[in-house]
């Protein structure tokens, strides 16, 4: 006897090979989608990690009376120092045009590390020394192999004459790299090996200093009177469709918002972190909203019962018993919020925060830039060494917004109740 | 306090109300100001939009803004310089804003649904716990990153491409834009159909795997059709977040206000430039930066609609099967 | 504040003496309830008595909680409730527009079916309707008021070393004893209770019923149940509801022997087989 | 406390500057040394255009209000006027030094050797036909419509917007410069003023010039992607890209540095900031900035500046402008 | 391809006419079922006769579902079951590792407990079976078919003027006659049915439980239902199960009034009374 069940008796090949492609296709989808932000994660960490290492070329200074005046250490002039040791490292550069180029290999910066040295070693004064002094970029992208020296000189930006002078360089040991520290903590600048994060970074965390203090109390508010309080009817309706569309309501809508009524109506500072913290704010407030709704609703109705049962008043319900239950969620929700209020960028452009603003804001009300603008401006820079900041710069902000939602999984998991 | 006494005393009711506490009536205050607060946003984000706009209308006529085809915000700002007539014709930015949307939710859409039917219908629970949050964090990656790369590597990618076949592409094509801001709506699309998959019922994909169907069938000719209209709605709210994206755009997508729906040729897109209009000169009485305020509502409100549309159709499906 | 409170107490328990042992503390009169369209409860009218136990007792969906909830008004927490008629509580109708819920809910305390208790200590879950009620002035008397409910709800001495570990931490049986505890902590004059031993094991069903008995002697109560057995071994008065109406009230003894209404009848039959 | 007004807040202790696009990378230059090497504040720059800075730089007196805006051309009678009636009665002009206008495009394609007349009728609105007096709009739509030798590709330049500085230099000296060399419209310079500026200063609307916003490292990129087009913007611009741009020779002359600074090139123009008096002492360190821009050192010949790509003026120059600095000298139109 | 299917369809009528028309087509041999830790079914040996309708009872959670849905193998829907023994369908065991599920499913059809006609038209829903199979090749036959599921279930006179609107807009009966309609479309041997009628009124109960008695005539049905009654009018044999064991099994005649085992009495008579 047959088995009249079997795959071939049916003919139904057909059908199972239709069903793997149609299922194979779904994984491949999936494959897709995250493949890709592998990729551009990866890739994207991969030219960043460029921006750890800095070059340095060590140069043999004269520091002699004849260029440092012991007695005035400070009003010596380095850049001419820096500029003789160059020279001297290559006496048979003479036009005035290459002997540009020749400074070029240096940052403008030289001369001032040279002067800290200085200033750290008194007991240099009216020696010659060998100092480890910072390459440009365009240098530091030729050491770290950025330049295809097999096109044509017209076709780079680095010429012959710097790669064979950088090379003897490092044929005389007088080039190396070293971990970049200023990427940590300087802040922007014109010059690509000179450009660090830390003044967007303390901007965005400004930034989200405002945006949490408004939007959570604002946000929690909010859910408690919507989902506590407020009686189902055409009001309550009316708000909850709301704060939906305004969930959803383009950023740079915000933005907008925020020029025209926060820089021009009220006439609060430009490019602050105030004003952006509130624009973000209330880019936020729909996000926290949600979220502390849902996790008041997770709260279970029979806590409620106990405690009006005994004879609390809705409020004292609310504030003693549900609302510190619904905490964590609601705080979870915050930092969500947060992380999507740490990457924007589209508002903040709006309200002056684009500006060049090389020193850390002290304050709300100082200039400020955020993270992701700053990213936005590097990626803009027409310096191929900004290219290796931008990606390093995402790095960062990727890490900070790995960070912030794992303390929301964390907060999540340590606090979720079996009620 | 309430006054213990008293209420034992017969013929006195017992349940006196008590003077509500001033600081009760305060809490419920504050509670009501902030809920209100997401109602002032709307109202102030109106307002302003409005305000500006109906300004900007009285300087270009509305019809030269909506049906114009030749975008050109350049207004002289001196009397000396002679400059351009500025033209506001906001053709060739929705076209632009479409073509970008498109090609978006053009890879958004199989992509999303492909990965939320796996996910919801075929996935282990294990390749589920780890997709899923793998999807989701392609929508949590800040929009300038996938700007910076859309520029820096889709676009040049799909420029060599091209030029190796033999045709030119713009280096600021709508396509690479699109792609970029294809993947990062593809969480929206896939959770979201995710879950309107899932809430079909699950007595449909017994009565058909009953009748020997296979999961494949069950899920092509009776779950999907089923769910359509929440999917639907899952799309409406993808496409919106495609047409509000900025940063995407404004890095990979350019300036050039080109009536086209080349995907190879560069185009602008509205928030392109409210950006690029507003991050420049700051004076408030010029048709060049009241446009922005005109583009802004017309972004807000395409938006609206397609978000009550899509909330809409979901709620409704909802419903359906609760 | 204490001598005031100490005092009150003392003129509580004078006040409770004078009135007749027996007297109807709580009337209902036509009560009728709605959900939204729907009736739920048709013209209950039922007197319970002072430091007796009344079991509500009737098939599923018949209004007993429903009716239970409209003696401490917890049903205007239903949006789409609304409740007709008087139940007279002291002389006062607690459905007149000048009665305050809360205070209200401070003298008719209620137990659910699932034990309860707030994700607090042991002690703060007792000692939460006497700081709100401000009954208690010291942290002296707080302990006093605390140790003392916890002895009468029988939890004393299972948990008076670990009163500062959670609640939620017990065994449900002791939750619901604490939620006993908590209810008479703030010396309400009623009890409410929706079924409080239906999530319960029967030992702890047998602790809890044997309470019950014990705090009828200060408090009245009104218990919910599903058991006939339960109604039978705690109650005195038994009140029978079906589909909404009160069919029959009266002794338990009698309506489980003696039924008047063949639908209790019925009822206690087709149950007991 | 965060003060919700800025007139009630306390002093703004960092100097503000908006303006120009092509001085923002010689004044952050500046503002970054400076917030170095001193103890103040490094400077906020915005880069807003000439028109814009301008704009907002005489919108009033005030800490709410810039100090300094940079500008690529003079700044006109009109925006003095504008500044006055906003009470900044004394403005102190700053020329920083000289920048080309070059015509750019990408290294793909072969380099382009055009007349500023090529120029003018290359991108005026309107262009001379035939005879003497008679006008017509703009009839070149390819290179070689204007001359056979020019390259047989569209006409397509990407230029900076009527409120950028580079543009009023590039209208006045090249386009004017090209339409001079009619001579019957220099002829009309002196009869109808404003006839010959029309016609000179007018350019085509038709598409073939592209306006492309303020910020010229998108044209930069543009036309690394299009080699058939051109881009004009400033000369440290070229210098920044040259491994990617070339300009086009202009009367036979390449844009190089020296040739710019020596004034062989022929659409170089100055460059400024202006500062607003009534702000210096009330704003720290604004002397002081002032003076580090016109140290030797950054706009000297060997100054950093010219590492940027700004051309120096001459050492007369120089010590004059210094000295105006130096005095806080007024402007006066 | 057509032929193909035409011609197994005779292959197939042949060898139905070829066995004993009243012997075995489903024999369950010590079928157990665990979910997850937890045994559901023990050892169940059942023999199922052709055109007949057999009725499985016992109280709620005895297995009931479990067993019949290891007759179709929708248990393997269920990620944690786990079935052991056999189950013969046509001297096939349909777990053995050459059975493809589709085509056994193909054979037993189901019909559950709430109605779930699909979203499409009632013409859809008919047609949806023989459209997966492709066991039919064009329009006329595919109406043909539609037209005679229909009028089987009975359902032909009501609905012939609106085959194209949703099936989902039909009545509760009618519904679940749509959905038998669709489970015989495709000419099963066995129909599996779980509590057809319990989401039914008694009206529609009716119509349905006269439906199954006819389709008794093409089909061997296997019907799980909680109401004794209906099991007593519907079925020939009933087999009672008891916490995951088959009890006893027999006609049903003989099993309600003369049951052997103490158990199924105690459940038959419990209910009756
Ligand atoms: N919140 C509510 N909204 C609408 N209808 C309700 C609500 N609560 C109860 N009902 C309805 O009122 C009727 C009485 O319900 P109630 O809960 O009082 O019954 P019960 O006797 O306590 O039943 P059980 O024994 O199942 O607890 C039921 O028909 C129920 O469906
Ligand atoms: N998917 C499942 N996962 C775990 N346990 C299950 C599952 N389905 C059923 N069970 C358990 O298996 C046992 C038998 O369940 P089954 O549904 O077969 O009972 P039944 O006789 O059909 O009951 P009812 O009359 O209520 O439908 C029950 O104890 C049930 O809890
Ligand atoms: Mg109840
Ligand atoms: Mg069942």
């Amino acid at each position: 006897m047959t088995n009249p069940f079997s795959t071939e008796a049916a003919g139904l090949q057909g059908r199972h090979t239709s069903e793997r492609i149609f299922k194979l296709s779904g994984l491949a989808a999936i494959i897709f989608a995250i493949g890709f932000l592998a990729i551009m994660v990866g890739s994207i960490a991969w030219t960043g990690s460029g921006a750890l290492r800095e070059s340095v070329i060590k140069l043999t200074v004269d520091l002699g009376p004849e260029n440092v005046d012991p007695s005035d250490v400070d009003g010596a002039s380095y850049r001419t120092i820096v500029r003789d040791a160059l020279k001297a490292s290559f006496p048979d550069v003479k036009s005035r045009k290459d002997r540009r180029k020749l400074y070029g290999l240096l940052s403008p910066d030289a001369a001032l590390e040279l002067k800290q040295y200085v200033s750290n070693n008194p007991d240099a004064v009216g020696q010659i020394v060998d100092v480890w002094l910072l390459a440009s970029d365009d240098a530091d992208i030729y050491l770290k192999g950025g330049v295809d020296t097999s096109l044509e000189e017209s076709q780079r930006k680095f010429s012959d004459a710097e790669v064979a002078w950088v090379d003897l360089l490092t044929a005389n040991g007088q080039t190396k790299r070293q971990f970049n520290k200023r990427f940590f903590t300087n802040g922007d600048s014109r010059e690509p090996e000179l450009a660090g994060i830390l003044s967007s970074l303390v901007g965005s965390a400004l930034t989200l200093v405002i945006c949490f203090v408004i939007s959570f109390p604002m946000g929690v508010g909010a859910a408690i009177y919507l989902e506590e309080f407020a009686k189902k009817n055409r009001l309550s309706e009316f708000f909850e469709v709301n704060i939906n569309n305004l969930a959803a309501v383009p950023s740079i809508v915000f933005g907008l918002l925020g020029l025209a009524i926060f820089l021009n109506f009220f006439g609060f500072p430009r490019s602050s972190p105030l004003v952006g913290g509130m624009v973000l704010a209330l880019m936020t407030l729909p996000t926290i909203i949600i979220a502390s709704r849902a996790s008041l609703r997770a709260v279970p109705p029979s806590i409620r019962e106990a405690a009006l049962g005994i004879g609390a008043s809705r409020i004292q319900t609310t504030f003693h018993h549900v609302a510190p239950l619904a905490l964590p969620g609601m705080l979870t929700g915050a930092i969500v919020g947060m992380a999507r209020a740490l990457g924007e960028t589209a508002p903040l452009l709006m309200i002056g925060m684009v500006a060049f603003i090389a020193d850390v804001p002290k304050g709300f009300l100082d200039s400020a830039t955020a993270l992701p603008v700053q990213i936005f401006l590097w990626a803009d820079a027409p310096q191929r060494g900004f290219l290796e900041k931008t990606s390093a710069a995402i790095i960062v902000l990727l890490l900070f917004l790995v960070l912030m939602n794992l303390l929301a999984v964390v907060l999540r998991r340590k606090f979720e109740r079996r009620f | 306090m309430s006054d213990i006494s008293s209420k034992f005393a017969v013929g006195v009711n017992p349940f006196a109300k008590k003077s509500s506490g001033i600081a009760d009536k305060l809490i419920m205050v504050v509670l009501i100001a902030c809920a209100s607060v997401a109602i002032l946003v709307t109202i102030g984000i109106v307002m302003s939009l409005i305000f500006e706009t109906i300004r900007f209308f009285e300087q270009v006529p509305i019809t030269d803004f909506l049906f114009g085809t030749h975008w050109s915000p350049q207004t002289a700002i001196t009397a000396e310089v002679v400059g351009s007539s500025g033209a506001f014709g906001a053709v060739p930015l929705i076209t632009g804003t479409l073509l970008i949307s498109f090609i978006a939710m053009l890879i958004a859409t199989p992509l999303g649904l492909a990965s939320a039917v796996y996910l919801a219908e075929f996935a282990s629970s294990r390749t589920r716990s780890i997709a899923k949050p793998l999807l989701e964090m392609l929508a949590g990656i800040p929009s300038v990153v996938y700007g910076f790369f859309a520029a820096l590597t889709i676009a040049p990618f799909i420029r060599n491409t091209g030029a190796s076949a033999g045709f030119e592409i713009s280096s600021e094509s709508a396509l690479a834009a699109g792609i970029a801001m294809g993947i990062m709506v593809v969480p929206l699309v896939s959770s979201l159909s995710d879950d309107v998959i899932n809430s079909v019922p699950q007595s449909l994909r017994d009565a058909s795997l009953g009748m020997g169907a296979t999961h494949a069938e069950t899920v092509r000719k009776v779950v999907l059709p089923a769910a359509i209209p929440g999917i639907a709605g899952s799309l409406l709210l993808a496409t919106s977040s495609a047409i509000g994206e900025t940063m995407i755009v404004v890095m990979a997508a350019g300036l050039a206000a080109n009536l086209t729906l080349n995907p190879f040729e560069a185009v602008t897109t509205v928030t392109v430039q409210i950006v690029t209009l507003l991050t420049g000169d700051q004076e408030f009485d010029s048709a060049k930066t009241l446009s922005a305020f005109a583009l802004g509502l017309f972004l807000f409100v395409i938006t609206l609609i397609l978000n009550m549309i899509a909330l809409k159709i979901v709620n409704h499906f909802r419903e359906q099967y609760d | 504040m204490l001598n005031n409170s100490v005092e009150s107490e003392q003129k509580m328990s004078e006040f409770v003496k004078t009135l007749d042992e027996n007297g109807p503390i709580i009337q209902a009169k036509g009560v009728e309830v709605y959900y939204g369209e729907k009736q739920a409860l048709f013209g209950i009218d039922i007197d319970f008595q002072k430091h007796q136990v009344t079991s509500l007792i009737g098939p599923s969906g018949c209004g007993k909680s429903t009716f239970l909830r409209c003696i401490n008004r917890m049903n205007d927490l239903v949006d789409i409730a609304k409740v007709k008629g008087q139940v007279i509580i002291e002389n006062q109708d607690i459905y007149s527009k000048d009665v305050d819920v809360v205070a209200l809910r401070a003298h008719v305390g209620m137990v659910f079916q699932k034990p309860n208790p707030f994700p607090k200590s042991i002690y703060d879950n007792v000692a939460y309707g006497p700081r709100i009620h401000k009954t208690v002035s010291s942290k002296d008397e707080m302990d006093y008021v605390v140790e003392h409910s916890l002895k009468r709800a029988g939890l004393w001495e299972e948990v008076k070393d670990r009163l500062h570990e959670q609640g939620t931490g017990l065994s449900g049986g002791q939750q619901q004893r604490l939620c006993i505890a908590r209810a008479i902590a703030i010396e309400p004059k009623v009890i409410l209770m929706d079924e409080p031993c239906s999530a319960l094991d029967p030992i702890a069903t047998a602790v809890v019923e044997e309470l019950i008995d014990e705090l009828r002697e200060r408090f009245t109560i009104i218990i919910v149940t599903h058991s006939m057995q339960q109604a039978a071994r705690v109650s005195q008065k038994t009140a029978f509801f079906h589909l909404g109406n009160l069919v029959e009230h009266g002794d338990t003894d009698q309506i489980f022997t003696n039924p008047q209404d063949d639908r209790t009848e019925n009822y206690i039959t087709g149950r007991i087989g | 406390a965060i003060a919700m007004s800025t007139s009630a807040a306390s002093a703004r202790d960092e100097i503000r500057i908006v303006g120009s696009s092509t001085v923002f990378p010689f004044s952050t230059t500046v503002a970054e040394r400076f917030g170095k090497e001193t103890d103040f504040p490094t400077p906020v720059i915005e880069s807003t255009g000439t028109g814009g800075g301008l704009k907002l730089f005489c919108a009033g007196i005030g800490e709410e209000h810039p100090d300094i805006t940079n500008a690529s051309a003079r700044i006109k009678q009109s925006q003095v006027d504008d500044c006055a009636s906003n009470g900044i009665k004394d403005i102190v002009e700053v020329k920083i030094g000289y920048d080309g206008i070059v015509i750019a495009n990408s290294r793909d394609s072969a380099p382009l050797e055009v007349t500023l007349q090529d120029v003018f009728l290359a991108l005026a609105k309107d262009v001379p036909a035939g005879e003497d007096g008679k006008t017509q709009p703009n009839p070149y739509m390819m290179w070689s419509d204007i001359r056979p030798e020019l390259p047989k590709t569209k006409i397509e330049v990407l230029g900076p917007p009527p409120t950028s500085g580079t543009r009023a230099a590039f209208v006045e000296i090249a386009m004017e410069g090209g339409c001079k060399s009619f001579s019957w419209i220099k002829d009309l310079k002196g009869s109808d003023k404003s006839a010959y500026k029309t016609l000179c200063h007018s350019i085509r609307e038709d598409g073939a010039f592209i306006e492309a916003g303020e910020n010229d490292n998108l044209i930069v990129q543009k036309l690394q992607a299009a080699p058939t087009q051109f881009g004009i913007f400033g000369f440290s611009f070229l210098d920044q890209n040259s491994d990617v741009l070339q300009g086009a020779l202009v009367d036979g002359v390449a844009p190089e540095f020296e040739d710019i600074a020596s004034g062989d090139y022929p659409v170089s123009r100055s460059l400024f900031f202006y500062v607003k008096k009534d702000h210096v002492g009330v704003i720290p360190g604004m002397e002081e900035f002032l003076a580090a821009f016109s140290s030797e050192d950054a706009w000297g010949e060997e100054g950093y500046l010219t590492d940027k790509g700004l051309i120096p003026m001459g050492d007369e120059e120089r010590a004059s402008v210094a000295k105006t600095v130096a005095d806080l000298a007024p402007l006066s139109m």
